[in-house]
């Protein structure tokens, strides 16, 4: 009762701010958007006993990504709000179109009757198996996950490179 | 509980709907942030899927998704930020001179 | 001597091989003696051979010379038979004289040599084509006379008269050929070989009346064109654009025979079509009136005596048509000597008129020129048939005969009977036009009796003229022994017999000549205006004569130029523009698809996107539609 | 043996590529010189043939054991003259190219490879090995009109690759499924030829191959109404390529269609005989009624080429032994008489750098002997008896009338066509008075080129009046191609279309 | 408590050294600053010590196929593997970047200072791709795919001095990340129907059981299709490439289109042939429609191109459904061997492109290519072989690797995408020829060019390549038959 309760209210939020991304014409408001997004799929995360995975949410995305992307604006000008006119001749019918097909693909598999989100669903969710706390999300991420914990690593580094090689070197103005 | 497809028709919802404004916005960073949604999306769905499956591993795959899309924004910024230099602008539509 | 045979065809091939690589570095006129000595060797040759033939009875051998197309039964193989031989020696004795001949005339052509080459060539491929053993090569010779006489006809080829002449000749002569050639299909499918002996052997038992028909009608398509009948004739005056020696030689005496030749030849077959006889038959008696008319009124020497020959020619068809062979032989033989005889003697006038070749700007030349005069003389009585000369035996033969066949012939033999007289009255107008009368040419003209070496040719020729109808007459037939083995498989038609019947055709025959010359002497042996009011008497008619009923004009009208037309349509209308358009317009289709697909790439990465996500969507459709 | 035969030319070219490029004058003698290297070969190659059905000088080596492919070749009758013929055309061909002043070099390379590239494919019994040669050997003919052509090489140049690479895409596409065909009946796949043979393919698949092979063929030859790329490429390439590209190239096609076309789809060729044989005459008639009023010579040569292929196909489909006969003997008959012609052509042009008809007149009296050799290939060319084009045509003419009585009498008509386009075209170049100051000036044939046309000009008085020399190789595998149809076919040829009914029907002798 | 994480370096020894190689170079810059020079010869030992470890890799999964212990060749618990496809994609990923190196050489000298992080990055992305090609998980694949992705993203706005890199490098960097989401979406679907992210994992789980209702599942599927076409840019997922192509670096993006296509192609091999191999029945229609469609656009946008770069950009969207084939065909072989030749020769093919029209330079129009068999007649006979070559001409490694596929597709009974397969190479031939013909056959002034330093070898590897394996495939063809995936 209380999950469906959240669950309204977060989803509500979470589209409302995924709409406002798309809609605000200013930069900032999109952001804020997102943020709003954000969080209420963090709790949505919560409400699902991923634990770790929301406060990482929270804290990766809501602290340092939004961060950086404000940082963003602000150095190319918080005040500008573009007009939401469409320039590209028929950018938006296509996008409508596109819209449509989505609405097709939901119509196909829907009417198909039998579209299930996870056929391989087991019938019993047992709550201990998911609950992400520190420890259950930890321990495979460190053995059989471990892997690809390392090539994150890689990530990062071009991360790193990556805008310093950007960025760098200003100077030469052309 | 809430079915698990009520938690992934909303991801399918915020998917399309980054999809869809990553078309719609040309500004490079909204775009950007589109695609922040969409990878949300996708971490949504795949807890959701292994809340049901009763499989830990949907929530770890979330974690590198993070990373990947830290990683992502660092960089996607930087290009951002190298292109306003020249051209004093956000806007994708100005970079249009390769075509054909 | 049979094994030795070759040599009738190798030598005067070896002669025309030696003068094309040295006969430019021969001095003189020796390449032309060295000419006429190989084709006077192959006269001896075909002489000694047919040694055999005249004590009769000898039937004939094949001598094989080496495989040539065995796929269909052709080889190379001389057949020597009787009438084999007579063709030999027609070819090579009229030949000989007519080398010699062509010694004098063509003295000082600075390509004096080569047109000994040329003459040699033709004699080999004539006597190819008389000698073969089987169609196939009988059409090797059939053609190589044709490019013989391309070549020679185009001899003076900076004149384009010529050439053109040369180039009809030929294309009319190859319209005749599809015929044979169409001919020789059937007659291989059917009895799958080409040689004669396989053929005629088993015609009787396996060959149909339909067949033998169309065969039969092909063969004559060929013939009527090497033979210049209807309607293919109209190269054969044209042709007089060749040296005179080559008229008399090859438009004369012996290639335009070569359709009588292989109708004779093929006598087994019309054997089993008379259909095929009667259209034989009926084409040479029209051709021979058609011809004659014309010859009437032209000016020309040389033309009067070409439409002569067609007309002749037409006696010929007329009588192989009437299945009367020997006949038909025996005028292709006469013939060969006066019309020959003629065709020099006219040659002998133009040389020595230096070129002049309208009878109006000549006349009164007899006390210039004697013995052309004479011998020209007694070739016009000859021809016209006058008794006892060549001409009245042969043409009295053919004209017994086919009154003797009796039905439709009856009416081909009046249209013969009616072309005597026109004959022996366009001759003796063309004689006394030349002859007798006021010198008309011109001043500067110093006309004067031909060499010895021209004069010599004549008198023979004159002599044989006038000797050569002894070996065929009612009362000794020699040649028609002499050619029985090679006609057995046939039932000839023979004059009629009973003295009177034969006495009154002969004395029509006589008459209607008789007749001819006296109208011809009364009419044109009067000053110049008379007997041009005496033609332009004949109105309109005259003119048509004159003009050869315009028959050249209407099939440059009805044939030529619509070809030409569509030619060019097709070349340049459907075939640049609509197929190489087609291939063309491949090409720009894709290419414009690819100008149009470049529109799509915008450059705007939101465009891209709208790509990307719809193509995603499709496949993500097409997958789920796909699986249920 | 075969091998060394097709790397001869390649050795050679890469001799030439050494020679530095100052010494231009060289590379053509020393590509003259060499080429005769594989000409010696060959003409060994056809002395030592024994003159039986079957292939001989077989050499097979694996290439690529999973895939079947093998580096397998033999010759037999119907490729003997192909790479005599070659091996004879490409010295000529160099000999003819003094007007090539720039990159000679590269031009006697790639001469030297598209000879090898030739003589690959006829030996070739192989298909995949086939399919290589079929294709490399576009790129140095590609390479040939699209440097040393005319005007409009360029455009010439890629219609002819990219028109005759469709062709061979399709061909592709049929030699993938025989394989595949042949590994799903047999297990491995082969492109050996005759195992192919031995697969038995359902009537529409057989019926689907056939119509690719013949189209890929058709191109080539090139068939109505697939020929527009040839008179282009002709008129656009140098003399040396239109000789090539006449005298063997286009064989391919024809080669093709008796080699593979007969010999794989028995079946369906038989139910094709009338289909091929209408497309044959009408390219017969239309090649010659276009040759008619072409105002370029070598234009009007190239359309005359598309009206005597069409001899060559109708013959291949009409399955009797002289059709089949005559279509191995126009092969090369063509090869010599046209090539010769274009090599006249070149030498013209050389002279006076136009082709247009309306340019010359009375050349007779100015170059008389070039006239004599004109004239004497144009005869030989309207099939005059006694000289090779007869032989060729009048053996398809009376042969194919046994099957294609109609069409045959249709194709008959073409000699006709071919004396009107050519005599015409001779009387208006050649007679007449040289009006046009241009021509007064021309010289008569030199030395070199009598010393080029002479051997073609021989051959063909050989071959009219001794076709033996070539008929005692050729009939025995044209023989087993006829026996191999009536044997896997319902279809009996016609009497008295085998020699056997011939021999049979009596005396010739 | 927490067990030991199962480790096994040699699976992963290649990347080890070539990530360690990377931060190397970078280390190096920073310390010493030394010539660029210095920093290549780090490189190449990385590049070549990578090579011979994979050569070691090549032999041990030898030997396991032998022995019949294939289990041996997974490690990291299944997260990666060590098969002959994973090696055989590794070596031509090592190939590609040392020959994409050699030729772009003179830009990464250009680059001055910044030249090392293009090494590193160019190191990096090798990585990524090469961990991408080896993983048996989808989310390691992704990880991998990021990993090189991100490093290419960097390195298409390398050049500073030009605005065309900057658009490239947004294009490019927009549209990939959009692919990667849908991709990584379409496996959290994929995720959602069977609960597994291992490769092998859901082989055996398809095997194993029927799913009821698997919509989710071909969704999934579609999605990364779609995220991989993104990646080998076929067609409808091709139109960044032109653009990128022409944009980036003339000197890098030979390696860039190369690596990208191998990585990729590998990867829709593993997710389709492994993973969902027994859902083939659902898949090939599409998969070859999309080969068809990128072959015809591919092919007939080049033909309209007047730019080099787009024209070989465009091009190798045709390549793209070419080897698109091959996966219709079923089999790994003959995709592998196109793969490789066609790196090398793309490689080829650029590094000819950098030297006509500069390295740093975005447009590289056609007509600087008249006449450049008169001006430099050894690079324009290298450019005709690499071209012929991608144009599949008999003799050249080109229409092997055509052949195989082609045989491969009509074998699985998809006779028309092979007809289809041959009229585009036709169309193909056209473009190829139009350049030999703009080269040859067209007069060109223009100083002459004289093809110095590293990129002889490059030119000399590639025509090497294209031709020695046109006649004798049959060395690489055993190694591509061998390199199976488990």
């Amino acid at each position: 009762m209380v999950e469906a309760v959240l669950f309204v209210m977060m989803a509500l939020s979470a589209l409302a701010g995924a709409v406002t991304v798309v809609v605000a014409r200013n930069t900032v408001y999109s952001a804020m958007g997102l943020l709003a997004t954000l969080f209420s799929v963090a709790v949505l995360y919560v409400v699902q006993l991923a634990h770790l995975v929301a406060a990482v949410q929270v804290i990766v995305y809501a602290g340092a990504v939004m961060t950086l992307f404000l940082f963003v604006i602000m150095l190319i000008g918080v005040d500008l709000s573009e007009d939401l006119d469409e320039h590209l001749p028929r950018q938006r019918l296509w996008v409508g179109g596109l819209a449509g097909l989505v609405v097709a693909l939901a119509a196909i598999v829907t009417l198909s009757g039998e579209f299930v989100w996870v056929p391989a669903a087991t019938a019993q969710t047992n709550p201990e198996s998911t609950n992400g706390t520190v420890q259950a999300v930890a321990v495979p991420l460190f053995t059989e996950w471990v892997l690809a914990f390392e090539a994150t690593a890689l990530l990062l580094t071009i991360a790193a490179a990556g805008a310093i090689a950007l960025a760098h070197f200003r100077r030469v103005r052309v | 509980m809430v079915a698990a497809s009520w938690y992934m028709g909303l991801a399918a919802a915020l998917f399309m709907i980054g999809a869809l404004g990553m078309l719609l916005r040309r500004n490079a960073l909204v775009m950007f942030m589109c695609i922040e949604l969409m990878l949300n999306a996708v971490n949504l769905t795949l807890i959701s899927a292994g809340r049901v499956l009763n499989d830990i591993n949907g929530q770890v795959a979330v974690f590198f998704i993070l990373v990947v899309a830290a990683a992502e924004v660092v960089v996607g910024l930087a290009i951002i930020v190298a292109i306003f230099r020249r051209r004093a602008t956000a806007s994708v539509d100005e970079l249009s001179e390769l075509r054909g | 001597m049979i094994d030795l045979l070759w040599l009738v065809i190798a030598l005067p091939l070896a002669g025309a091989i030696f003068l094309h690589f040295f006969g430019r570095s021969l001095k003189g006129s020796l390449s032309g003696w060295l000419a006429s000595a190989a084709i006077g060797g192959a006269l001896v040759v075909a002489f000694v051979a047919a040694i055999p033939f005249f004590e009769g009875g000898e039937s004939g051998t094949v001598v094989f010379l080496w495989d040539w197309m065995p796929a269909i039964g052709a080889s190379l193989e001389i057949l020597w038979d009787p009438l084999a031989a007579l063709m030999a020696l027609v070819v090579t004795g009229v030949g000989t004289l007519i080398h010699v001949f062509a010694i004098g005339y063509m003295h000082g052509d600075q390509r004096f040599s080569r047109f000994f080459t040329y003459l040699n060539l033709f004699a080999a491929s004539m006597l190819t084509l008389v000698l073969a053993g089987n169609y196939a090569m009988l059409f090797l010779g059939w053609e190589l006379v044709g490019l013989c006489s391309y070549l020679l006809i185009g001899f003076w080829h900076t004149r384009p008269s010529a050439a053109a002449a040369a180039k009809k000749a030929l294309v009319v002569n190859r319209i005749g050929d599809l015929g044979l050639m169409v001919a020789l299909m059937l007659i291989f499918t059917t009895f799958g070989t080409l040689s004669y002996s396989g053929v005629f052997e088993r015609a009787g038992a396996e060959l149909s009346t339909g067949l033998a028909t169309a065969i039969g009608l092909l063969i004559l398509l060929g013939a009527a064109g090497k033979s210049a009948q209807i309607p293919l004739y109209v190269w054969l005056p044209d042709a007089m654009e060749g040296p005179t020696p080559v008229s008399a030689l090859i438009h004369a005496a012996t290639m335009v025979t070569a359709g009588v030749y292989v109708i004779a030849r093929s006598a087994t077959i019309y054997q089993l079509s008379p259909v095929a006889q009667i259209t034989v038959a009926t084409i040479g008696a029209f051709t021979a009136i058609w011809a004659a008319s014309i010859a009437i009124a032209q000016r020309d020497i040389k033309r009067v005596l070409a439409y002569s020959t067609v007309s002749q020619l037409g006696y010929m068809f007329l009588a192989v048509g009437t299945t009367a062979y020997v006949a038909g032989i025996f005028h292709l033989m006469t013939n060969a000597f006066f019309k020959a005889l003629l065709f020099l003697g006219a040659g002998s006038v133009i040389h020595a008129m230096s070129g002049e070749q309208d009878m109006h700007k000549m006349g009164g030349l007899f006390k210039k020129m004697p013995t052309t005069a004479v011998t020209m003389g007694i070739a016009t009585l000859a021809i016209a048939g006058i008794p006892p000369l060549a001409g009245f035996w042969s043409k009295d033969e053919i004209l017994a005969s086919v009154y003797a066949r009796g039905g439709w012939f009856s009416f081909l033999w009046i249209l013969g009977l009616v072309t005597a007289l026109i004959t022996a009255f366009y001759m003796t107008r063309q004689w006394v036009l030349v002859f007798l009368g006021e010198r008309r040419w011109d001043q500067d003209k110093h006309p004067h009796e031909s060499p010895r070496v021209m004069t010599l040719p004549l008198i023979a020729l004159a002599a044989l003229s006038v000797v050569g109808g002894l070996v065929n007459t009612p009362y000794f037939a020699r040649l028609e022994q002499f050619l029985e083995p090679s006609f057995e498989l046939v039932d000839m038609q023979q004059p009629p017999e009973g003295e009177l019947l034969a006495l009154v055709l002969a004395g029509l025959a006589v008459l209607a000549a008789v007749g001819g010359i006296a109208a011809g002497f009364l009419s044109y042996r009067r000053p110049r205006e008379r007997w041009l009011d005496f033609e332009q008497g004949f109105g309109p008619l005259w003119g048509a004569w004159e003009g050869a009923y315009r028959v050249d004009d209407l099939y440059g009208v009805a044939l030529v130029a619509p070809g030409k037309r569509a030619a060019e349509l097709t070349a340049f209308g459907f075939d640049l523009k609509v197929i190489d358009g087609a291939v063309n317009g491949v090409a720009n289709v894709v290419r414009s698809a690819g100008d149009w697909a470049r529109t799509l790439q915008t450059g705007f990465v939101r465009n891209y996107g709208v790509m990307f996500l719809g193509g995603a969507l499709i496949v993500v459709i097409w997958l789920v539609a796909g699986s249920s | 043996m075969l091998t060394a035969l097709i790397l001869l030319p390649v050795v050679a070219a890469v001799i030439v590529a050494l020679v530095p490029s100052r010494r231009r004058e060289m590379h053509l003698s020393l590509g003259v010189a060499l080429s005769v290297a594989p000409l010696a070969l060959a003409g060994y190659l056809f002395s030592a043939f024994e003159p039986a059905a079957g292939y001989q000088f077989v050499e097979r080596a694996v290439w690529y054991q999973p895939w079947g492919i093998s580096w397998y070749l033999g010759v037999d009758g119907i490729s003997l003259p192909m790479i005599l013929l070659t091996a004879l055309l490409v010295p000529i061909a160099l000999g003819a190219s003094s007007a090539i002043t720039v990159r000679t070099k590269e031009f006697v390379v790639y001469t030297l490879l598209l000879e090898a590239g030739l003589i690959g494919s006829f030996l070739a019994l192989d298909l995949f090995l086939f399919f290589v040669f079929f294709e490399v050997i576009l790129v140095p003919m590609y390479f040939i009109i699209g440097i040393w052509g005319g005007e409009r090489r360029i455009y010439a140049a890629v219609k002819f690759f990219i028109y005759t690479a469709f062709g061979s895409a399709l061909l592709l596409a049929a030699i993938i499924a025989l394989a595949f065909n042949y590994a799903s009946q047999f297990g491995a796949p082969s492109f050996a030829l005759d195992d192919l043979m031995n697969l038995d393919l359902s009537a529409g698949v057989e019926l689907w191959l056939f119509v690719a092979f013949a189209l890929a063929f058709a191109i080539k030859v090139p068939l109505f109404p697939l020929h527009t790329w040839l008179p282009d490429a002709h008129v656009e390439a140098p003399t040396a390529g239109s000789v090539l590209l006449a005298g063997v190239l286009l064989k391919l096609g024809t080669y093709g269609l008796l080699r593979f076309n007969l010999g794989l789809f028995p079946e369906t060729s038989v139910d094709a005989v009338q289909i091929m044989g209408i497309v044959a005459v009408i390219g017969i008639i239309y090649g010659a009624v276009v040759a008619i009023v072409q105002p370029d010579l070598k234009r009007l040569v190239a359309y005359s080429s598309v009206s005597h292929l069409g001899f060559i196909v109708l013959g291949t489909f009409a399955l009797t032994s002289g059709s089949l006969q005559g279509a191995m003997i126009q092969n090369v008959n063509h090869g010599l008489t046209t090539g010769a012609l274009f090599l006249l052509v070149g030498m013209i042009y050389e002279r006076r750098h136009t082709k247009q008809i309306s340019d010359f007149g009375g050349l007779q009296k100015v170059m008389p002997l070039f006239a004599g050799f004109f004239l004497f290939m144009a005869f030989a060319s309207i099939g005059l008896p006694g000289l090779n084009g007869f032989v060729g045509e009048f053996l398809v003419l009376i042969g194919s009338y046994a099957t294609l009585p109609a069409l045959t009498v249709f194709a008959a008509v073409g000699v006709v066509l071919a004396a009107i386009y050519l005599l015409w075209a001779y009387e208006r170049v050649f007679t007449g008075v040289p009006d046009k100051e241009d021509n007064l000036g021309l010289k008569d044939l030199s030395v070199r080129e009598i010393a080029l046309l002479s051997p073609l000009a021989v051959l063909v008085v050989i071959l009219g009046l001794y076709p033996a020399v070539l008929l005692d190789k050729i009939t025995p595998s044209t023989e087993a191609v006829l026996d191999r149809i009536e044997a896997t076919t319902s279809y009996v040829v016609p009497a008295p279309g085998r020699i056997s009914d011939v021999l049979m029907a009596g005396p010739t002798e | 408590m927490i067990p030991t994480p199962e480790v096994s370096w040699i699976a992963i020894a290649p990347d080890l050294v070539l990530a360690i190689g990377a931060a190397a170079v970078l280390l190096v810059e920073v310390q010493w600053k030394p010539p660029a020079r210095i920093l290549g010869y780090v490189t190449a030992a990385t590049l070549v010590m990578a090579i011979v470890l994979s050569g070691l890799q090549w032999a041990l999964a030898g030997d396991a196929v032998a022995t019949g212990n294939q289990g041996t060749l997974l490690a990291f618990s299944n997260m990666i593997t060590m098969d002959g496809l994973a090696i055989f994609a590794r070596f031509a990923l090592l190939v590609a970047t040392g020959l994409g190196l050699l030729a772009g050489w003179r830009f990464v000298e250009g680059l001055g200072r910044r030249g090392a992080e293009c090494l590193a990055l160019v190191l990096l992305a090798t990585t990524g791709f090469s961990i991408m090609v080896a993983s048996n998980n989808l989310v390691m694949m992704f990880l991998g795919l990021e990993v090189g992705s991100i490093a290419l993203y960097v390195l298409a706005g390398m050049t500073k001095e030009r605005a065309e890199s900057d658009e490239a490098a947004i294009k490019y960097f927009l549209l990939g990340s959009f692919a990667s989401a849908l991709f990584i979406y379409g496996v959290a679907l994929i995720y959602a129907g069977t609960g597994l992210f291992g490769i092998l994992d859901i082989r055996r789980f398809f095997s194993a059981f029927l799913v009821t209702s698997p919509a989710v599942i071909y969704i999934g599927t579609g999605l990364v299709i779609a995220g991989l076409g993104f990646k080998i840019s076929a067609a409808p997922f091709h139109s960044w490439a032109p653009d990128v192509y022409q944009g980036a670096p003339a000197g890098i993006v030979g390696y860039m289109a190369a690596v990208a296509k191998i990585a990729g192609f590998v990867a829709i091999s593993r997710v389709l042939l492994v993973a969902l191999g027994d859902l083939d029945a659902t898949w090939l229609p599409v998969v070859a429609g999309v080969a068809a469609l990128s072959m015809l656009v591919g092919a007939i946008l080049a033909l309209v191109q007047g730019d080099v770069r787009r024209m070989l950009a465009y091009s190798g969207v045709a390549h793209a459904g070419f080897i698109m084939t091959g996966v219709v065909g079923g089999a790994t072989d003959g995709v592998l061997f196109y793969l490789a030749i066609y790196s090398i020769q793309l490689v080829g093919a650029f590094a000819v492109v950098a030297v006509v029209s500069g390295f740093g330079g975005a447009r590289s129009s056609i007509d600087d290519y008249r006449g450049l068999a008169r001006r430099s007649p050894g690079l324009a006979a290298c450019f005709t072989v690499l071209l012929l070559g991608m144009a599949g001409l008999p003799l050249t490694s080109g229409f092997v690797a055509k052949f195989g596929v082609f045989s491969d597709a009509w074998a699985n009974e998809y006779q028309w995408l092979v007809v289809v397969a041959v009229l585009a190479s036709v169309i193909a031939f056209a473009f190829y020829v139009r350049l030999i013909v703009v080269m040859y056959m067209e007069a060109g002034e223009g100083e002459q060019l004289a093809v110095r330093g590293p990129v002889r070898w490059v030119l000399g590897l590639a025509v090497l390549a294209t031709v020695v394996w046109g006649i004798f495939p049959a060395s690489l063809l055993d190694l591509a038959a061998d390199a199976l995936p488990l």
